[in-house]
């Protein structure tokens, strides 16, 4: 007992002033903190958020019919090697192979070139100078982080056209997180204006915009989804495809959230502080400012984090059945597409790697949510 | 008050975990109570009194931890005893204490009663845990007492849940169902602060007339010390979850020893005494994760700034008359002093 | 304050008022539903006539004239307005369930039906009722449970449900057949048995092949369930009524199922609905990737091939399981919630 | 006398429930259903009655808290009346400035994301009473300092404070803009006795150096026995009696005051009293009884009270009742039907 309240006495002064002092948003923080899977969760994303924003740097090629290797068709990963058979070395080096499909064996066959009767060594080269971009759409530059002088490397294999994987990987983490992103903001302004507006006005329009949610919800958005990008011509650009798939996940996904943010809207407007401040002369727009907003800032950012995954289940799974992105763009739904066939799951079983991608970034969002949800509301535990 | 105590308590601690750490919500707690007797447990919020009430029947939450010298020694309707902080949690005489033995009525019956069953169902499932009746029997003996506590229509009411009920009627539904296993002991823990005065009035004479004549004791617990008064044989008065003073009623009330008691009931607004001002105890509650040293009480003690002995030394209880005992530096002092 | 004070009669009347109400909502639904479907085929580029006439003619080298397109659009009476079309389907659904002809395969939109809806419904079904059979039991002993370890499982678990979603776990053991095991995983009845009609052999080879896409669908809804019932059962655990039967004398497990296992279960009950909706959805990516021949692949070839009556068929079907489904979880929540039953409505 | 500062008259505030799409007729709560009473300057109001009674609503009404469906509600400041019933616009901003409140959770009444310095401040920039920033700092501390704050707390969050000093915060919002009436509803039924009697005080000292009127809303009659100048007894939408708290505590005149009065439990357990014992509980507003509404649990209730209405009776200068068997006492001109039953009848006062 005593020696308890001795801890207590002995904290310094200046340490409880500052939870005195801390806002609401620093004791989430706090909170978040002290939740290691959630911050784990939240580190493995930035790497992805930093791969998608620098794929090009990244990527050791382009990953289109440009950048092709023609001689190493579905060739498995290379590995990078210190030692072969002819020794050892300080420089990081891959072997040079060819991979070619052979209709007697029905398999492929890889093949390591040789020189003077040694593996071929292919040093990596590290900031090499390739193939221009613009670094974030505005800086121009033609360095990669590595690359090799002749020949090629190829960390993740390539795929049946002898596409570089790895390249492909990072371009599709990009168009898989971005559209994903893109899904969610877009349905969050719909839900946002439909649960606002219901939530905050209330009467008839809350009646009449709940049935039109019910209606949609009711649907299962498969069909939906398929619905509409049936609806997609088959001359759309990628860029067009891309956005009216953005599009797409935008529109079928917002009623849940609008429902949120409607009885979320409705039960903080009977909080008896926003009565308060009713009574203390405050307008109504004053009252969404001051007392709504804050509160509902902290909520509204944790569902979204929460809806990410979803997103990103969705367009990969709108694209393995080909109704999503096709080819020639690049996403994790249009890699995964290639390894449906038994054929390559047999062949080629590299070409699941875009799947663990995926698998890590769903997770790790999910590890995040739940940390950015269990410190906003500390008392939450249920998922629905 | 010859007779052997039906329950003793002795050095009842309980702890609870929280992501701040570790917090005493009851510190080394000591009472007895005797069959028949209606003992009233009176504190403010974070006092420990409802804590203390639910260890008796072991009925804390997971993150609860009763300290291991906590003893509570019951005397069983048959006459053995038991210590029921040592019961397995499992245990079938644990099961038979929990309602068999001591039962408990609750502050917000709406809650307590599960809205998905009748009224009837939870008592006749009471019932049939404790005494060996059949289905139709425990029924009857269900109406039998929702009639004794003074509800309509018992046949009726029987059938109904708990949500088609008054608040008032709730509450005769809970004594009822507490009541109907026959207890030794009933908990009482706030029963009326919920209700308006004319049905607490109304609930604290049932209870009275219920106890003549079923004579179980009851252990009343109330943040009201004039509703206790109304009730009680003997007062226990806990403040952040120790014992400040204990007593016969009207001793308590009309000679509190304690600087604690005195100043809870000198900020009583009382009708009797319109034109007294009425007198504040200094100060705050303490937050329980900034449990005082020494006293308790010595933050908003008037007595404390000249005793330094307050901050730093925790009072033992003591005599001031034979049953009555105060857990105050001064009156330790006071005490000695007499009997040397 | 006792605001309603209603007679058990009046109670019974709020409620069947509550029922009939859902299901003339219900009905407009159907009807909103298959009009916007027609709606949609209708926006899109192109119809019917030119999508078969493509088909028919595509790498034969022959110009399509507008005067065949023509033709065949009279023929198929794609010449008339589309409400009236849209009249005429509804008209023969109402009437006599006869979801009119299918453009595509030249047979009646039921027969296209038939099969596949039973097998998507006993899919669908199955792999919900898994879902059930394994999470409520499990969340109810997980949340009963001290320790945190069977807490830490669950949570996992739900996080691959989430991460690991079906198509991935059909992915798996697609891989896994090829390299372990030699399983035939695809398809939903074996050769032999494709057009063969209804029998009991047909029926038991179904069932040999339907356990892996069972098991497969009901895998990520299993794992969501789980981790809701364990949350629904500690939160309810918590409550004063639990305590109260606790201060009983009532423990074990007849206390926790009585009890807070009835409370808790009540949400899962009241969004069967939308867990049949959450099924359906799954369904047709796992299909394509298992190659199960069920409505949700007939109805992405019909949005493809502008058909318009199979597709407002197979969605109004589907739709009505799902409506059904609410329709069922609302009377079970009344059968199991004596507030619902006399109140009317949630 | 000085003319009053609020006056109400006839005030009904009726309301609707159930109703909508299919779902039958709605029905109407006569939460408050013709309450007349006046407020003085520099006077503590008490309204009491159970809970149901209507006693939160009438304070919310004359605030524009709650929709005034029928009746004059009238504030008047500075040689000015406010119309309340037929306030809006700038016309409400004058009320909120004059006019505030005290809630009965400190726990909710605070908003969780600001400072006590904002929370404090909120009246004076939502209405844009001060011209800058230092003049609403300086307010802000004249205030806190008023309500014993210590002013080092103001950039705090509440989650520092307990209730005790949340409510101290929340005086302190209601008289930053120096009001000249406020309504406290139930503001210390949430604390703990030894806090309570503490907020007493400090309103009371408020109260004089301020010179404030209140309304001063509780279900516990002992608190308004203590606080208040004018009690009056509300059931059932109804006020049933309005005296001095003196007169009103020591010769209650309506049965339901005396009822109450002798309900609640006296400190002293051998203090003598008189139960008047009260079977049942408070009817629903909805389908409230016809003639006095009491008299399903009046225990002096005679076959008139079932049928008519009591008329409001001034037994003396300042103290009103509604009850037919006072009325009968006080007026000689009484029907003829009820003059036998008075005698058995009447309470003893």
């Amino acid at each position: 007992m005593t020696d308890m309240t001795m801890t207590h006495s002995a904290q310094p002064k200046a340490r409880q002033e500052n939870y005195y002092t801390a806002s609401q948003w620093q004791l989430f923080w706090s909170r978040f903190k002290r939740n290691r899977l959630a911050a784990l969760g939240g580190a493995v994303l930035s790497l992805f958020i930093f791969i998608a924003l620098f794929a090009e740097f990244l990527a050791p090629y382009s990953g289109q019919a440009d950048t092709r290797n023609p001689d190493y068709t579905a060739g498995p990963p290379q590995l990078i090697r210190f030692c072969d058979s002819a020794g050892c070395q300080l420089w990081p080096f891959v072997h040079d192979m060819t991979s070619s499909y052979s209709v007697l064996e029905k398999s492929y066959q890889v093949e390591v070139l040789e020189e003077n009767g040694q593996p071929l060594r292919r040093p990596l080269q590290f900031f090499y100078p390739a193939g221009e971009y613009k670094l974030l759409g505005l800086i121009p530059s033609d360095r990669h982080l590595f690359g090799v002088e002749q020949g090629f490397v190829h960390l993740f294999g390539t795929d049946s056209n002898g596409l570089d994987l790895f390249s492909r990987v990072m371009y599709a983490t990009r168009t898989s997180l971005s559209i994903a992103f893109l899904g969610v903001m877009l349905s969050f302004i719909l839900s946002l204006f439909f649960g606002g507006v219901a939530g905050y006005i209330g009467g008839w329009v809350d009646t009449a915009i709940q049935a039109f949610t019910d209606l949609v919800r009711v649907i299962p958005p498969i069909p939906l989804y398929m619905a509409l990008t049936a609806m997609f011509p088959r001359d759309w650009s990628n860029t067009q495809v891309y956005f009216a798939m953005t599009l797409v996940l935008g529109l079928v996904n917002w009623p849940t959230l609008a429902r949120r943010i409607r009885s979320y809207l409705l039960a903080s407007r009977e909080e008896e502080y926003v009565q308060a401040a009713r009574l203390a002369g405050a307008s109504g727009w004053r009252i969404v400012v001051r007392h709504l907003l804050p509160g509902f800032a902290s909520y509204i950012i944790v569902e979204l984090v929460i809806n990410f995954p979803y997103r990103i289940l969705d367009e990969t799974a709108l694209s393995i059945v080909g109704l999503g992105l096709r080819r020639p763009t690049m996403s994790w739904g249009v890699l995964l597409q290639e390894m449906t066939t038994v054929q390559a799951i047999q062949l080629t079983p590299w070409f699941f790697i875009p799947l663990i991608f995926f698998v890590v970034a769903v997770l790790s969002f999910t590890l995040l949510g739940d940390g950015l949800r269990d410190a906003a509301d500390p008392y939450s535990g249920i998922r629905r | 008050m010859a007779t052997d105590p039906l329950l003793t308590v002795s050095n009842l601690s309980v702890r609870f975990h929280t992501d701040e750490g570790l917090v005493t919500a009851v510190d080394d707690l000591s009472f007895a109570l005797q069959p028949g007797q209606t003992l009233g447990i009176v504190g403010e919020s974070g006092s420990g009194k409802s804590v203390s009430t639910k260890a008796l029947m072991r009925l804390l939450p997971d993150y609860a931890e009763l300290d291991a010298n906590s003893h509570i020694v019951y005397q069983t309707k048959k006459g053995a005893y038991v210590d029921i902080a040592r019961l397995d949690a499992r245990s079938k005489a644990l099961k038979q204490v929990r309602g068999g033995e001591i039962a408990m009525i609750f502050q917000e019956p709406s809650a307590a009663f599960s809205p998905l069953y009748t009224i009837g169902n939870q008592m006749i499932e009471g019932i049939r845990l404790h005494r060996d009746v059949s289905r139709d029997q425990a029924r009857k003996l269900a109406i039998e007492m929702l009639d004794r506590v003074g509800m309509t229509n018992p046949e009726l009411r029987v059938d109904q849940y708990a949500f088609q009920l008054s608040g008032g009627m709730r509450q005769r539904a809970m004594i009822a169902s507490a009541l109907v296993m026959r207890p030794a002991v009933l908990i009482a823990d706030e029963p009326t602060t919920a209700l308006d005065v004319t049905i607490q009035a109304q609930i604290l004479d049932l209870l009275k007339e219920l106890q003549q004549d079923f004579g179980m004791a009851i252990i009343f617990i109330s943040h009201d010390l004039a509703v206790i008064s109304q009730i009680a044989d003997d007062v226990l008065v806990m403040y952040l979850g120790k014992e400040m003073e204990t007593g016969p009623v009207r001793r308590i009330i009309r000679h509190p020893q304690h600087p604690y008691t005195q100043g809870l009931i000198n900020a009583i607004p009382r009708l009797e005494e319109l034109d007294r001002p009425l007198l504040p105890i200094p100060g705050d509650i303490p937050s329980p994760l900034e449990r005082p040293t020494g006293c308790v009480f010595h933050t908003r003690c008037p007595h404390a700034a000249d005793h330094p002995r307050c901050h730093t030394d925790v009072p033992i209880p003591a005599q001031t008359q034979p049953d009555h005992l105060a857990a105050c530096h001064l009156l330790t002092e006071k005490v000695l002093e007499e009997t040397v | 304050m006792i605001l309603s004070t209603a007679s058990s009669s009046q109670a019974n009347a709020a409620f069947w008022r509550f029922l009939a109400t859902r299901l003339l909502v219900s009905l407009l639904t159907l009807l909103a539903v298959s009009f916007m479907i027609y709606g949609l085929i209708e926006l899109m580029p192109g119809d019917y006539a030119e999508r078969e006439l493509f088909r028919k003619y595509s790498g034969t080298g022959v110009t399509i004239t507008q005067a065949e397109i023509d033709r065949v659009r009279a023929d198929l009476g794609l010449d008339r307005p589309f409400l009236v079309r849209y009249g005429e389907w509804l008209w023969n659904v109402v009437t006599r369930l006869d979801f009119g002809p299918a453009f595509r395969v030249e047979t009646s939109v039921n027969a296209l039906i038939g099969d596949k809806f039973f097998y998507t419904f006993v899919l669908v079904v199955g792999a919900m009722l898994i879902s059930y059979i394994v999470a409520i039991p499990v969340g109810i002993w997980v949340a009963s449970r001290k320790s945190g370890i069977g807490d830490g499982v669950v949570t996992l678990l739900s996080y691959l449900g989430l991460a690991l979603p079906n198509f991935a776990i059909a992915l798996v053991l697609l891989m896994l057949n090829a390299f372990v095991f030699d399983l035939d995983v695809t398809g939903l009845v074996s050769q032999e048995f494709r057009d063969a009609p209804w029998s009991m052999a047909k029926f038991l080879d179904f069932l040999g092949h339907a356990y892996i896409p069972l098991l497969v669908l009901g895998w990520s809804t299993t794992a969501f369930q789980l981790q809701t019932m364990r949350g629904l059962m500690k939160d309810e655990m918590g409550k004063l009524y639990v305590t109260a039967a606790q201060a009983r004398g009532f423990s074990g497990w007849p206390m926790l199922i009585k009890y807070p296992a009835r409370h808790a279960v009540m949400p899962i009950v009241s969004t069967i609905g939308f867990d049949f909706s959450r099924s359906f959805n799954e369904l047709p990516i796992v299909a394509s990737i298992l190659v199960l021949g069920e409505l949700g692949q007939e109805l992405l070839l019909a949005f493809l091939d502008a058909d318009q009556n199979t597709a407002a068929g197979i969605l109004v079907c589907i739709t009505s399981v799902i409506i059904a489904a609410n329709f069922l979880s609302d009377l079970l929540v009344a059968a199991l919630d004596p507030r619902v039953r006399m109140r009317g409505g949630r | 006398m000085t003319s009053p500062i609020v006056s109400v008259r006839d005030l009904q505030v009726h309301y609707p429930i159930g109703g909508g799409f299919m779902k039958g007729k709605p029905q109407t709560v006569r939460a408050v259903d013709g309450v007349s009473f006046e407020i003085y300057p520099g006077q503590i109001f008490g309204l009491v009655g159970e809970s149901g009674s209507g006693k939160t609503t009438v304070g919310r009404a004359i605030l524009k808290a709650a929709p005034i469906t029928h009746g004059e509600v009238t504030l008047r400041v500075a040689d000015t009346a406010l119309h309340v019933d037929q306030l809006r616009g700038d016309g409400l901003k004058a009320l909120r400035r004059h006019a505030q409140m005290i809630f009965q959770d400190p726990y909710a009444s605070l908003s969780p994301r600001m400072t006590v310095r904002d929370i404090i401040a909120e009246p004076l920039e939502a209405m844009k009473l001060t011209r800058n920033r230092e003049e609403t700092d300086r307010r802000v501390r004249e205030v806190a300092e008023k309500c014993r704050l210590n002013l080092e707390h103001l950039r705090r969050f509440p989650h520092a404070f307990s209730g005790g000093q949340r409510q101290r915060i929340a005086i302190a919002r209601a008289l930053v803009s120096n009001p000249s009436f406020l309504v406290a509803d139930e503001a210390v039924a949430a604390l703990d006795v030894s806090i309570q009697a503490n907020i007493l005080n400090l309103l009371k000292s408020l109260q004089q150096d301020m010179n404030l009127a209140f309304m001063f809303i509780s279900h516990d009659l002992s608190v308004v026995a203590h606080f208040c100048d004018v009690v009056a007894v509300m059931y059932l939408g109804e006020i049933v009696e309005i005296a001095p708290t003196h007169k009103l505590f020591s010769q209650p005149a309506h049965p339901y005051t005396q009822a109450l009065l002798s309900a609640i439990p006296p400190l002293d357990p051998d203090a003598k009293r008189d139960r008047v014992q009260l079977s049942g509980e408070i009817p629903s507003p909805i389908t409230p009884p016809t003639g006095c509404r009491f008299h399903t649990r009046c225990p002096v209730a005679q076959p008139a009270c079932q049928t008519i209405k009591p008329e409001w009776t001034q037994i003396s200068g300042d103290h009103g009742v509604a009850c037919h068997l006072v009325a009968d006492h006080v007026d000689s001109t009484v029907p003829e039907h009820l003059q036998e039953q008075k005698k058995h009848a009447m309470p003893e006062c």
